[in-house]
């Protein structure tokens, strides 16, 4: 794989970071407008450049051929793990280059127009630019350091996007709640790494690949215990799945659970998905990069890159599966109970994100047609979410409300915007052949290759959630009377930001027409489901049809149903009381772990310092009271001494 | 009559004449008799050597020698001291020694 | 005369100039200081660019060494009687320390741009502090590096009595005194040392090629763990860095925490562990415990400061537990991220105290409490702060980051002599950490610059001045270089860590 | 001729004598030259004699060696900057201040005594036989209570003078019973000779014990040290300043004596007591000097730990060199802060800890002069303090004393605590309201200035310990 798009790959990370830099030199003050055009710029042209990769890809490169085309060494911890930077091509990380960059660019153009006039206009492409740099990178990570390295930057991005709006509380503390649930599922990715980085480690040294590299230090070449191509070698995974883990578990699926479990945070996966309905509180079209069709993906995108791993360990898949699904199910559920437009999105991503993982989950190494399929809906949901929060945001642009009890009415005041949503609802409830149909009908038939029947059938209901609760979203904002005086004000958004829905619109429509899985995983062959096909448009049909049912006339159905679940459903709609369980264990945490360390440290080890001062003191003074003055007390002290000495010469030996 | 006293016999005097003086400097309150009692520890301290030089080096006048020496520096002790308390006397009209004690009483705080 | 020297004489001469400045041109002193400084901060880097060709001019394998190698050495006898020398030369670590120092002082003469009040002892005495660090650091002798040091340590004591804050006599006295302590432990140990090997020399790598016996090294070792650790922070020895540097001015919070603390870690791996493997092999797990229990409870503890100040102070606790965690590792991996640790807390924490004396120099508090959005007056220095925070908490991209994940790999790697269940959970629970971190910066850094303005007053504020957007921009600059390209530091300190680390 | 030195102190002493007795009092101002002239050119001749090398007088009756001259070299030093801190006070320039009399008076008389004094030390170190040594003990020892009265007037000077001689007229008794003891134990009055009789019997320990009595008395051993803070507060400032250095050398050169010739062959027995001895007087020193608030009482208890430090030297046979160098280093850094003492009280008459608020603002080089002063007792680097107590540490260490080492070096930081105490009036307090600035004289300066800069040098040029090492050397090999 030579050439020099494959050798300068960097640049298209690259490419943003100099964005940033571009835009702290010149769009400061009055410059403030030309930081989207900088930024846009730059990320077009990493836009072109990873088409160009592709293109040059699929014309020189072998089907699921995988190299590191570019890379430097960054960080020597001693042989064998030293950790490069570099640029992994394959199709999954072109696959995700695409759709960052694509998504990107679009979102870059689209904030133009939104984000007109904020006082921090500069500094939100500073930190836009900074997400895509991080995400890219992350995405052409060649091992699992690199990984970790940007998985860090597009959390610590994603975490000054979401508090952009420094001075309104919530989004403050949406900000910190992100970063912090993020980094404690990271601390398990770490623990991950530190896992994999001492066993392959070890492994390396013992066997013959040992002996085989440079012993100095000049071995940045040489085989590293932490590259994906080495851990998903098939001896290394070998090795690790012979040795015993803890709790009666293996290394690997110790090793690919902690992993997981850091995959989960960022993917937002049960049960720390907390974060991502708050993250809303960020800007829209960041909500629409971040948080439904780039970062909030990496997780997918690790377990995919390490899946040699996870299907080896078959149970650290099973877990994805399990997670997976239950995510699904239990975000689909929440997102048809909430009133906030971006919320239903964001329970909506989580759902679909669920999906994915359940997607993995279902694959097996003899069986990997579940990961095309992930990856697959990887491609189509960024499109379409990506819409979806775009076109809200439009809308929000225009009703200043995020609830969708303030909207309605709205097809005709935003006509274009209106258009573009409904694909996307239709993408996403799906109905062919519209993108997400083939997707998750790809999904849904792996699991059913996969024997896996509950995972097949919590997957068509959740279908037929998805298309409920999409279109109960539509029918509220879009159809219907106006319910506030902000949608009956509302106007359609410059083209500015109607042009990149558009695009989006028809990616949404054409998305699932790219066989991805087979650009994912050449050579697998995926036989078309009828039964499946039915099935799924079957669930997306219901699932429209309850939604006008209940939300297409003017009538109170909606309410009367949920009183009738009661209980149930302020369950459903305080989304299972997660968050006050989270409260409660951080409050616990701050009143049972750190009040008492601060405590602990100023009274009892600082107060122990201070008492070895005191009883100085104290013997000192103590002492002082045997200067009496008295001159013939100090004659008896001098001749006890006298005697003391005697004694001491006589009684102690040296 | 009395045996030839022996040198154990002499020592036994000379420790007796300094615990008699030792004990005379911690209980006398008055200076003067406590600078006696000194003097009855020194002459304790001059008997030893003298003894010394006849029982163990009785070839050499060394110990008388010293002895000599240590009588005339025992008179300049004495001498200061009574230059010393003659002052004190002035200021205190007493040569009660326990009452010697001013300075604690300025200067032991213990703050 | 080598190079070195230069690095005592010209901090000292400096000193003396400042000194030397009539009464009535106070502002001469700062020029004078920075001058002095700068002059140092280019010594050092010079340096280290050309200890670096050195090395690679000398050329073998450093892989087989086990003594320290010196460069730009210098030996002048000064009481042979007792074999002590004048004996100056750096290796890798040094060099990274020197630098470190060097931009510490520099930035923290910047930070200081604006003490008046008894500016001529101020800068004196400051800079004679800094002429006892550069001296700690090119010591080669035992004994100058031990005279240095306590050089190094006593005009914190008027430094911070005189020009802070607060309970600053307290603080002050607390500080010196349980330092103090320290370096009597450490000096029980290194006479012990050198009698042990025959009362002939203090030179460090003469006495490494001693084997001391078990016995010795089972009492010695944690004699001068415990007297450099105390200075390092160790737990439970740490009390005196909350209030020594919450009561301490700017520029010598900046040069207590980024550098003499240093010191602590700088002597334990010299000394301790260069010296005494066999002691290390015996306590590592000991000192293993104590360290993670360092790291730990300073997090949680900085979760629950209100005062700038003592937050920064318990995260320099919690951090500078990095630095003795790594090296209770005994392995490479630990070695060369506790000293990537120093070099990069240094340099954070620096900046933090930097900037937290910049801020109160205009809020006129340090309470958490009181503050807020104070982003808006002050983006510059609230964008430092921010970057600061980042790497505290490990941020890739910071150097904070390159130094922590080479800690845990050393300690989740583990050495022969630890069980290893025992190190792997000891390392888990101080990558814990990075999690309270991530709650204690974050929570602090919204308290003081996110949210509505608390006080109207705050709303005059003007942002950084020049020399502090100098002093704040060399910092980040030096926090993001070493971030982003680690192999700047590494490849300055590996040659000098593997002839320790094949001690073991 | 080695006896040179002490011959030129007596003349000075007789001169000054006559002087007092024949000038008119307006003339008497130039004793203190004509003392000072003495003195240095007998300091002069002690280091002439040094460069010349050893040698004897009157059939090796009267040694001078190496160790001799550092001996004499510190006593006269310290007889010097007495001289030129007494200077002030002889003057009559600080007659009443702050409502207290604080004149010396008889000038030449004063100069007289404490010339004989030194006399008497110097020949403490060079005598061989028993007799001189305890002549010189008694002549070392008995001008200091005149001394410590010299102030008359002053009812606290008496009393001190009172308790000095009580205590130390007992003291000397009990001493002579142990030397007696030891003439008696061995049969000669050649100390040599007594030293290779001995053996390390019961009686043997009765008489080291006794003797040591003597010892700590003048070095102020616990627990022979309670005269110290009384005697220290009631004398003159710079009586009580001679006391603490030239007392204290001639304390340690009677031990030399001793230990060395004396007891040489029985040294390492005795080496737990003597580390005993040490840990306790230099841990009871610094734990009573931490409440001090007098700074003279607060000096006698710094003085009497320093002693502690100084007989860690002891413990082992090589020891002496380190003992030597602490004291000549201890004489001169003592006197620099007895000098700042001296001359505050002079100025303000205060003598308080919490008194020396503000000196950094009214005399800065003072107040900079002071703290380097304690910084060295404290043995803070690169001071002569430092330097000089890390070598008796590292004796204790080579002996494997090494409890003793931690317990000496944990008291220097309790010692810098409270040095700290005066550091932190001077710097840290605001000072007295309205306080001129404070101005010192001629003779503060010049004793200031002299004891600072060698107070810097011995710790910083090598010459001096290098040249106490070999020639200590040669001498503990001559006197065994």
């Amino acid at each position: 794989m030579t050439g020099f798009l494959f050798e300068n790959a960097w640049m298209i990370p690259a490419l943003p970071l100099i964005s940033i830099l571009l835009i702290g030199l010149f769009a400061t003050g009055s410059n403030a407008r030309v930081a989207g055009i900088i930024g846009s710029v730059a990320i077009g042209t990493a836009f072109l450049l990873t088409c160009g990769l592709g293109l040059s890809y699929l014309s020189s490169a072998e089907a699921g051929a995988s190299a590191v085309t570019w890379s430097i060494e960054w960080l020597r911890y001693q042989d064998h793990l030293v950790v490069s930077l570099g640029t992994l091509i394959d199709p999954i990380s072109l696959l995700l280059l695409f759709v960052v960059t694509s998504v990107s660019l679009l979102v870059h153009v689209y904030s133009i127009g939104y984000m007109a006039g904020d006082e921090g206009y500069s500094r939100y492409f500073v930190f836009l630019s900074l997400f895509t740099f991080s995400m890219l990178g992350l995405v052409l990570a060649p091992n699992l350091l690199q990984m970790y390295v940007f998985w860090e930057l597009v959390g610590v991005s994603s975490f000054l996007l979401i508090g952009f709006y420094y001075t309104l509380p919530e989004a403050i503390a949406a900000s910190k709640k992100a970063f912090i649930v993020t980094r404690f599922a990271d601390l398990f990715f770490l623990a991950g790494i530190l896992v994999l980085g001492f066993f392959v480690h070890q492994w390396i040294v013992d066997s013959e690949w040992g002996g085989v590299t440079a012993t100095a230090l000049q071995s940045a070449t040489a085989t590293q215990a932490l590259d994906f191509a080495t851990i998903n070698s098939e001896p290394v995974l070998a090795n690790l799945k012979a040795q015993p883990g803890v709790f009666g578990l293996d290394l690997l699926t110790v090793a690919m659970l902690l992993v997981f479990i850091g995959a989960a945070g960022k993917s937002a996966m049960f049960p720390l998905h907390v974060w991502l309905p708050d993250a809303m509180a960020g800007p829209t079209p960041v909500s629409a990069l971040i948080h439904a069709a780039t970062m909030v993906v990496a997780g997918v995108y690790l377990v995919a890159r390490l899946f040699p791993g996870f299907a080896a360990s078959g149970d650290a898949l099973h877990v994805v599966a399990a997670v997976g699904c239950f995510t699904c199910l239990f975000a689909a559920l929440i997102a048809c109970t909430q009133r906030d437009i971006k919320r239903v999105l964001a329970f909506s991503t989580l759902s679909q994100i669920g999906y994915m993982m359940l997607a993995l989950g279902v694959a097996s190494a003899e069986h990997p047609a579940g990961l095309g399929a992930a990856m697959f809906h990887l491609f189509t949901h960024a499109f379409f979410k990506a819409l979806l929060f775009l076109g809200a945001g439009s809308v929000i642009h225009a009703v200043h409300s995020n609830d969708v009890a303030d909207m309605g009415g709205l097809r005709k005041k935003m006509p274009l915007t209106h258009a573009t949503f409904l694909i996307a609802t239709i993408a996403i409830a799906g109905v062919p052949p519209l993108a997400g149909f083939f997707s998750k009908d790809e999904i849904l038939g792996a699991a059913l290759d996969g024997e896996h029947h509950l995972i097949f059938g919590v997957g068509l209901f959740v279908a037929a959630l998805t298309a409920f609760y999409m279109f109960r979203v539509y029918i509220l904002t879009f159809l219907g009377a106006h319910k506030s005086d902000g949608a009956a004000k509302a106007h359609e958004s410059p083209p500015i930001m109607t042009i990149p829905l558009v695009v989006l619109g028809v990616m949404s429509v054409c998305g699932g027409w790219i066989a991805v899985s087979q650009f994912v995983l050449p050579g697998v062959e995926l036989h078309a489901h009828l039964l499946v096909m039915g099935l799924s448009v079957a669930a997306a049909v219901v699932g429209i049809g309850a939604a006008f049912w209940l939300y297409g006339g003017q009538t109170n159905r909606a309410q009367s149903m949920a009183d009738s679940m009661g209980g149930i459903y302020r369950l459903v709609q305080n989304k299972f009381y997660i968050d006050e369980v989270y409260l409660l264990v951080t409050k616990m945490i701050f009143r049972f772990i750190a009040a008492p360390a601060a405590w602990f440290d100023r009274h009892v080890v600082d107060a122990a310092m201070n008492l070895s001062a005191a009883v100085v003191r104290w013997f000192g003074a103590r002492l002082n009271v045997l200067q009496t003055g008295q001159v013939q007390t100090y004659g008896i002290w001098m001749i006890n001494g006298t005697i003391v000495i005697l004694l001491f010469l006589w009684l102690v030996q040296r | 009559m009395f045996p030839t006293p022996t040198i154990t016999h002499w020592l036994t005097l000379s420790a007796l004449l300094f615990s008699i003086g030792l004990y005379g400097i911690f209980t006398r309150r008055n200076a003067v008799g406590v600078l006696l009692s000194i003097e009855m520890t020194l002459n304790s301290a001059i008997l030893n050597i003298l003894i010394f030089n006849r029982f163990v080096a009785s070839d050499e006048v060394d110990g008388q020698v010293l002895v000599l020496f240590i009588i005339a520096a025992a008179a300049a002790e004495a001498v200061v001291a009574l230059a010393i308390f003659v002052s004190f006397y002035r200021h205190r009209h007493t040569l009660d020694v326990t009452q010697a004690n001013h300075i604690c009483d300025q200067g032991n705080s213990t703050s | 005369m080598s190079w070195l020297s230069l690095l005592i004489l010209i901090p000292f001469a400096t000193a003396l100039a400042v000194v030397a400045t009539p009464d009535s041109k106070w502002y001469l002193r700062r020029w004078v200081a920075l001058f002095g400084t700068g002059v140092v901060l280019a010594l050092s880097l010079v340096m280290s660019v050309s200890y670096m060709q050195v090395v690679q001019q000398r050329g073998g394998d450093a892989s087989v060494l086990t003594i320290s190698q010196m460069e730009f050495e210098q030996s002048i006898p000064w009481f042979k009687s007792m074999g002590i020398e004048y004996h100056v030369g750096v290796d890798g670590i040094a060099m990274a320390m020197i630098v470190l120092t060097a931009i510490i002082i520099f930035t923290g003469v910047l930070a200081s741009w604006e003490v008046k009040e008894r500016s001529r002892e101020f800068y004196a005495f400051l800079l004679v502090l800094v002429t006892g660090v550069f001296g700690v650091f090119i010591s080669v002798d035992l004994f100058l590096f031990f005279l240095f040091y306590e050089v190094a340590v006593l005009p914190m004591y008027l430094l911070i009595g005189v020009w802070g804050t607060g309970r600053k006599e307290y603080s002050a006295m607390k500080l010196t005194l349980m330092l103090m302590v320290g370096s009597a432990l450490v000096l029980v140990g290194m006479l012990a040392l050198y009698h042990a090997a025959g009362s002939q020399t203090f030179d460090l790598n003469k006495l490494a090629m001693v084997d001391y016996s078990r016995d010795l090294q089972q009492w010695v070792f944690p004699c001068v763990f415990v007297g450099f650790g105390v200075l390092g922070a160790l737990f439970p020895f740490h009390t005196w860095s909350p209030d020594g540097h919450a009561s301490a001015p700017t520029a010598v919070s900046m040069l207590h925490a980024g550098v003499l603390m240093k010191l602590g870690g700088y002597g334990v791996l010299r000394v301790a562990v260069y010296l005494m493997p066999e002691g290390a092999k015996q306590w590592a797990l000991f000192f293993l415990v104590l360290t993670t229990i360092n790291i730990v409870y300073g997090a949680y503890a900085a979760i629950r400061q209100t005062d700038l100040k003592y937050f920064t102070a318990y995260s320099s606790v919690s951090h500078c537990g990095f630095v003795l965690f790594g090296l209770c590792s005994l392995n490479l991996m630990g070695f060369k991220g506790a000293v990537i640790q120093m070099f990069s807390h240094g340099i954070m924490t620096g900046l933090f105290f930097g900037l937290i004396g910049m801020v109160y120099g205009r809020s006129k508090t340090r309470d958490l409490t009181q503050m807020g959005g104070l982003s808006k007056r002050i983006p510059w220095l609230a964008t430092s702060f921010y970057i600061a925070g980042l790497a505290s908490l490990g941020l890739p991209g910071l150097s904070g980051f390159v130094a922590e994940s080479t800690v845990f790999l050393g300690g989740f790697f583990g050495n022969r002599w630890v069980d290893a269940t025992t190190m792997r959970i000891c390392t888990l629970l101080a990558t814990s950490s990075i999690v309270v971190t991530a709650v204690y910066v974050l929570r602090g850094l919204s308290r003081v610059f996110q949210g509505p303005m608390t006080k109207p007053e705050f709303s005059q504020m003007q942002d950084a001045t020049i020399p502090e957007k100098l002093c704040t921009g060399i910092l980040v600059a030096t926090l993001a270089i070493v971030g982003m390209y680690p192999p700047v530091l590494i490849d300055l300190i590996e040659h000098a860590i593997l002839p320790i680390a094949n001690r073991f | 001729m080695y006896i040179q030195p002490e011959i030129i102190v007596v003349v000075t002493a007789f001169a000054v004598l006559g002087m007092e007795m024949f000038l008119p009092p307006r003339h008497r101002v130039l004793e203190t030259p004509v003392c000072l002239l003495g003195l240095s050119t007998a300091l002069a001749s002690v280091v002439y004699l040094m460069i010349q090398g050893d040698g004897n007088f009157l059939d090796g009756q009267f040694l001078f060696d190496g160790v001799a001259g550092w001996f004499k070299v510190s006593f006269l030093l310290a007889g010097l900057l007495t001289v030129l801190l007494s200077a002030d006070l002889l003057n009559g320039r600080f007659k009443i201040v702050a409502g207290q009399d604080r004149e010396l008076i008889h000038r030449g008389e004063f100069y007289t005594v404490v010339l004989f004094n030194l006399v008497g030390s110097m020949f403490l170190i060079s005598a061989t036989n028993l007799i001189n040594l305890y002549v010189c003990l008694e002549l070392a020892t008995i001008p200091l209570f005149a001394l410590v009265a010299w102030r008359r007037n002053d009812p606290l000077s008496c009393e001190a003078g009172l308790k000095y001689i009580i205590l130390g007229a007992t003291l000397s008794a009990v001493v002579l019973f142990g030397l007696g003891l030891l003439y008696g134990l061995s049969g000669s009055v050649d100390l040599f000779t007594m030293g290779d009789n001995l053996s390390f019997g019961p009686a043997t320990k009765l008489a080291i014990a006794m003797v040591v009595v003597g010892v700590g008395f003048k070095l102020t051993l616990v627990p022979f040290h309670m005269w110290a803070a009384d005697v220290y507060r009631g004398a003159p400032l710079p009586v009580a300043a001679y006391l603490s250095v030239a007392s204290k050398a001639a304390g340690l050169a009677f031990m030399f004596q001793l230990f060395y010739r004396v007891l040489g062959n029985v040294l390492l027995d005795v080496s737990m007591a003597v580390a005993v001895l040490a840990a306790v007087t230099m841990t009871l020193g610094n734990l009573v000097a931490v409440v001090q608030t007098n700074v003279k009482r607060f000096m006698a208890f710094s003085a009497i730990s320093q002693a502690g430090y100084l007989i860690m030297g002891f413990l082992a046979p090589d020891g002496a060199p380190s003992m030597v160098y602490y004291m000549l280093v201890y004489v001169v850094t003592n006197m620099v802060v007895f000098g700042v003492l001296v001359f505050y009280l002079n100025e303000t008459g205060r003598e308080e800890i919490e008194d020396y608020r503000g000196l950094s603002r009214t005399n800065p080089w003072i107040a900079l002069v002071l703290m380097l002063g304690l910084f060295s007792l404290a043995g803070i680097p690169p001071l002569s303090g430092f330097v000089g107590k890390f070598f008796l540490f590292s004796v204790a260490s080579k002996a494997g004393f090494h409890w003793l080492v931690a317990v000496a070096a944990v008291n220097s930081t309790i010692s810098l605590y409270y040095y700290l105490r005066i550091v932190r009036q001077m710097y840290i307090e605001p000072g007295f309201e309205n306080d001129p600035p404070l101005r010192a004289s001629v003779s503060i300066v010049t004793a200031l200035g002299v004891s600072t800069v060698l107070m810097v040098v011995l710790g910083i040029v090598p010459f001096f310990y290098e040249t106490i090492y070999e020639q200590t050397h040669n001498w503990i090999a001559s006197s065994h």
